[in-house]
């Protein structure tokens, strides 16, 4: 029987990988200059641009990042899924906006598919292009199954994706159709004649959201019909943890953001942190974290080590994630008070990308939904 | 009606019958632009005109104000002002514009002015002729009230006032404000002082307003400047020093604990589209039809379903402890359900809202100008705009410390 | 349009009979008197008696009490059923064992029969007969239409009622079985001959419950079959108003008595009460109560004036009513520390008396999921 | 096996192997008489005699105190306990009697005693032979332990102990308590000095046990009253009015965060009827779908379901953090996890006792002697002693001051 490493696979790799992430991040990506970034226009009908330092992710390229789990026959680097948790984490941690979670979507739903043209599509991530994934239907399902988007006779595409990830940052859509034997998975070129892109106005400021419109549009196979539901399912749980680690991280700066302020702040003559009113809760913000984290870690060791086993571990992952980016964001603003109400103060950042984050692949009751048909058997 | 009014005294009755009647006659109708849902995101200054022309006629027909005297610009009766508020939302009317100088300033002036300054203030307060804002937070000074840095030194006959005012709503529009500021630097609570200041006037002469952005990316607070702004001494409201006390006949009138009752009307629907609005549980049950949530929908959700009727639950019991703070019988202490108001209420807000993103699911990233956004993106800005006023005015963890020490009796915590 | 008053229909009459009945309780009913009476025995396997004060019990007749929702046709006072709420949540506020619950709930049952024999007993109750029901089956349903008691052919009853309340107090018992045509109620006296009363024993010491056997029991019909189950159903929202108001009286006791430990008790120089981890969950519990004791008297004078809403807002304050019994239960024992863990501090009696009541006829999820489909229509 | 032992040294390889073969040839079997659920609840003699022989063939087999000094009567290994607490649990052996005496009192002892001292108690102690109590709490020391009353005066080479221990588990079978006290009544924390006292010697000669009653019924629990009882300064620890500091390395070990891992057996089902014990999630679902509720099962429940799930990922995220606390690259801070194990644990086990409520219904009324009730009424039992362990050794209030200020850096609340 497979067993986890205690560790969960942290390996030294993973954790070298991890440090210098922390430090790039650390270096490069200050919440600073994020917010000069992507909050500098603070009006509702503001332009959509999608604004992202696109000479950073030149950087992240060439250290190699997108190409983490890649195979290492498709010329990536082949490491587990943990590696790119631990990269997401950081990613969240710095409410970075990039394509890179996009990527390891992609990645992993590509991996699920093993076909030739799958190989050629992780060979293309390994070479630096960017991708994302265009699943959902207009009503936002999250299930495998479900797609607005067919496949024409001349296996082109027609129909509708939402939903889409980072969308203005990719070259390239990974898009779920329906073909006469079922749901089957497609590349499709950002450019491709026919496609159209139309951004979504969005709450969340570091990321960018999209629909697409399929009218005849040139696709490649890379999963048939049918089988591309099944890439999906297979891939859900490292999507799930990828978007959890994410939200750890992104909790983890609001913690240590509110808890800074929380000791230089006075009122009543007493810094905020003495009242049990404010500390208690934020204890409560950290057992959340903590169990998110962990979870989040067990659910990517059992995907790397224990597939069967993953798909449970990372509902759970995500349903205590999503529970505490909707605390630790709710948390952050309260505590920050009257300044934390302002566009200027940064909170706002990361609780808009909280309240994203916990929706995406289905929130926290979603989650448990699942887990209680699983491990409880279906409701009569 | 009937078994609601029995028990009306004869003033009361007529006067009920009078306001139905008036009302009948003068609704405003809809209005030519859109309002906000609330006086205090007033930004459009065509829509603030349109308010207080609702706010004159109302008050000329004697439905404001009526509990206060004659001389004072009021209408003099007893008891009537909860009634004509019954009537106006019953009638569903707009709202009244100038909210600060009704439910906050008002009361104040009248238990803390001399009498002349009462009779120049209050009749152009009232008729909404002049709106009022009020200066209490500081950046240092949040939910510890007493901690004003805003300084007024004594010069003569007048007071010169320098300082930092933040989250005054309709500051932008404001003629005046209602200023809570130190006076004396050596004793917290009694070094503070209170006043009227015309603040409008002095615009650009001492005083600086300017917008503060709010987390949703809409205005609406602002900050004030004083930069040597002179004032007379005559709008010094009671006496040098005693500034916590008249804060705390305001702060009573805001809670709806004070003996006057704030003129208040409403009732229309403002965004008859979305028919969002924090407090709306209809409209999120609406929703929960309409959304798609697994393979059924948002309101299938037994689970979903548990959380909203808990909501409504709290809303009920809302609407019926505020029916039992009426009925000195059936309370033990006065104070107990006038008190949790606010801390309830803001509460109630925030976790409707937030309950709409597991109801509207992927769709809640979407914002207001979003045309496929569920609800037109209402749901997502009143949630970030309900920490507003979890925040405000006493933020609800101070909430909770005033109801465990003044009704429980529990030692203080400070 | 019928409506409520303003005052809950709380006139002078019914707030006379509290507050004389709260000085009855406080005068003859000390929660040291009530310790001593049914806590005297600490062992588990103690012997199942049934502790009550039958003298306390003749004066609480002779003042009427019982009779109070009688109507006055039937030698009763006719009171509103505000009336027997406020004297519900003095009962609760001082944990008293009595059979007085059990004889307000058959009050209503036995007045949504109206047939003869319904106001013969009736009278009996004016006349202070004492009475319970027993219309719950042995799967403890709450539903009108479930029973585990046939009707037989001569109209004589065998089967079996569970969760009995109060059985050991009551001379009589309000019966559902089922017939032919549906449920019907009967009347079956304590000492009838096949009936046999098995005391259950319970955590509640306040309390006694047992369930019945019958075994051709002679009973008289007060509602004929198909009947009896629209007789109780139109009976519930005055029943879970009546168990509601207990539990704010109980509660009002359990905060009260916590609150007075919080003053007294010093840890870390401070009286309990300072520090915000307990004040502030204090505060919860007021803010639960009142809610709850709101929608108990809106329900109540909703039954009395504007029955069609009598069912909703009766299951709204069952609903809160049962959350508060649960978290006032808890957080007593909770701050009254290792003392509230002891059999000696009476803390125990309400919490115990609280965990019973939270579930009698239907706990608060189950109320909520009865409002859903009421008021958001059935699940698909 | 492979995996979770890849990192095992050669000394612990080994080890590890000596024990699973002891193991195999000595598990003990069911017992003769019924067991508590744990071993602070023991009250029968017999069950108690069983269970001390269990620890004494185990210490004997050097399974207990393997990481302890030779000289001290240990097994002079490094790194070894955790070894034989995971093949102990493995081989689902019963758990040891004297708990408090090797998870509390050993590394006292071991940090803080005269080397003679150490040689002559711990051997003992780590067989079982003589049973530990400990003596912290008192009627007016709760949370707050350094309000110490019981009072140690110096006589000689003797002292003089007067006071009342209260929740003193197992001081009806111990022969020794560990004891904090007052030595000096000026100084809250530098007044206080720790003593070994040997207790069961001097029963009704200076020492009175009493039992304390819980509020399910069940003693457990002990008073304990001395009354001039004189000891030997040989058993004091450290310094006079060092107490406060040595309290520390025993609070630390309690907490599972100090140096010297506890001997613990364990995971030999108790109570195989019904399966309930704080924290069986699965005895949970089990009973969700066997009691009815509505027209269906309560496991039919989406709501209830939807909580059910709440507890067992919190279940598992437990189980999770303490397998990252193992792995010093994935935690900032050392103690972040292993501060939280209480607060967390004990809550946990308290929500999950009181969601068989919901799911018992009507049926959880009644008790442990009902012959009807569900789980043999175990669940009411359960959810009333879980207060004891949310309230025991620093109330959960106190535990969630200690993450807020030793991990996350706040103010001090007291």
């Amino acid at each position: 029987m497979a067993v986890e490493p205690k560790n969960f696979g942290f390996g030294e790799d993973e954790t070298m990988l991890r440090d210098s992430a922390r430090k790039f991040m650390s270096d490069h990506c200050s919440t600073d200059k994020l917010h000069s970034l992507v909050a500098s226009d603070y009006q509702i009908d503001r332009d959509n641009l999608c604004l992202w330092d696109q000479g950073l992710w030149q950087q992240i390229v060439e250290l190699g990042w997108p190409a983490v789990c890649v195979p290492e026959a498709n010329g990536g680097i082949g490491m587990p899924l943990v590696a790119a948790v631990a990269l997401a984490e950081e990613i969240g941690k710095a409410g970075f906006p990039s394509p890179l979670l996009g990527i390891f979507n992609s990645t992993f739903v590509l991996r699920a598919c093993d076909s030739a043209a799958a190989h050629q599509a992780l060979a293309s991530i390994a070479g630096g292009k960017t991708m994302t994934l265009a699943i959902t239907n207009a009503a936002g399902s999250w299930h495998s199954d479900h797609t607005d988007v067919e496949v024409n006779k001349d296996g082109s595409l027609t129909g509708g994706a939402y939903f889409v990830q980072d969308a203005r940052k990719c070259e390239q859509f990974l898009v779920s159709a329906r073909g006469d034997k079922g749901v089957g998975l497609y590349l499709v070129d950002a450019s491709a004649s026919g496609l159209t892109l139309i951004p979504d106005s969005i709450v969340d400021l570091t990321r960018d959201q999209a629909h697409l419109s399929f009218s005849d549009v040139a696709a490649v196979e890379v999963a048939s019909p049918g089988k591309g539901s099944n890439a999906i399912a297979n891939a859900i749980p490292a999507i799930l943890c990828i978007v959890s680690a994410d939200m750890v991280g992104a909790g983890e700066w609001l913690l240590q953001t509110t808890v800074e302020y929380a000791k230089t702040r006075i009122q009543f003559d007493h810094p905020l942190g003495f009242f049990q009113a404010v500390k208690h809760p934020l204890v409560n913000v950290m057992l959340q974290i903590d169990n998110a984290k962990s979870l989040t870690y067990h659910a990517a060791s059992a995907f790397d080590h224990v597939p069967e086993n993953a798909e449970r571990s990372a509902r759970m992952a995500k349903s205590e994630a999503s529970d505490m980016a909707v605390f630790s964001s709710s948390r952050a603003v309260q505590f920050h008070g009257g300044i934390g109400f302002t566009w200027e103060c940064y909170v706002h950042l990361f609780f808009k990308r909280q309240m994203h984050n916990q929706v995406m692949y289905g929130d926290a009751k979603y989650q448990r939904a699942h887990l209680a048909n699983s491990i409880m058997g279906p409701a009569n | 009606m009937a078994a609601a009014d029995r028990k009306d005294t004869t003033e009361q009755a007529e006067f009920r019958e009078q306001c139905q009647k008036w009302l009948k006659a003068n609704h405003p109708g809809r209005p030519p632009v859109q309002l906000p849902q609330g006086a205090l995101e007033l930004s459009d200054p065509a829509a603030l005109q349109w308010l207080q022309q609702w706010q004159k006629s109302a008050y000329d027909a004697g439905l404001i104000g009526c509990d206060y005297p004659l001389d004072v610009g009021g209408g003099g009766k007893e008891n009537c002002q909860s009634i004509a508020n019954q009537e106006m939302q019953k009638a569903k009317t707009p709202y009244l514009p100038n909210i600060i100088g009704m439910g906050m300033a008002a009361p104040t002036i009248f238990f803390h002015c001399q009498d002349e300054v009462k009779a120049e203030l209050l009749p152009k307060l009232l008729s909404g002729e002049e709106i009022w804002c009020q200066g209490f937070s500081e950046p240092g000074a949040g939910s510890d009230l007493a901690n004003q840095q805003t300084f007024a030194e004594k010069d003569g006959d007048n007071w010169v006032i320098n300082g930092h005012k933040v989250w005054t709503s309709l500051a932008h529009f404001a003629d005046w404000m209602i200023l809570l500021c130190r006076t004396d630097k050596s004793d917290k609570y009694n070094g503070l002082s209170y006043f009227a200041v015309p603040i409008k006037a002095a615009l650009g002469k001492g005083v600086t307003v300017q917008p503060l952005i709010k987390m949703t990316g809409q205005t609406g607070f602002n900050e004030v400047l004083f930069d040597n702004l002179v004032i007379s001494d005559r709008y010094r409201m009671d006496d040098v020093g005693a500034g916590w006390k008249v804060a705390m006949t305001t702060l009573a009138h805001e809670r709806g604990a004070g003996s006057l009752v704030t003129p208040a009307s409403g009732g229309m629907a403002i965004e008859e589209e979305s028919g969002v609005s924090a407090g709306n549980i209809g409209s999120l049950i609406s929703l929960a039809k309409q959304q798609h949530r697994g393979s059924g929908r948002a309101a299938d959700d037994a689970s979903l379903r548990d959380e909203i009727m808990k909501l409504m639950i709290r809303q009920e019991a809302l609407r019926q402890n505020s029916r039992r703070a009426g009925v000195p019988e059936l309370t033990d202490h006065p104070m107990r359900i006038p008190l949790q108001g606010k801390l309830v209420g803001t509460e109630l807000n925030q976790d409707i809202a937030e309950t709409a993103y597991r109801i509207e699911g992927a769709a809640s990233t979407l914002y207001v100008n979003d045309p496929n956004a569920p609800a037109a993106g209402q749901w997502p800005l009143a949630y970030m705009n309900s920490f507003g006023v979890t925040i405000a005015a006493g933020a609800n963890e101070v909430q909770r410390n005033i109801l465990g020490e003044r009704v429980l009796g529990l030692a203080k915590s400070k």
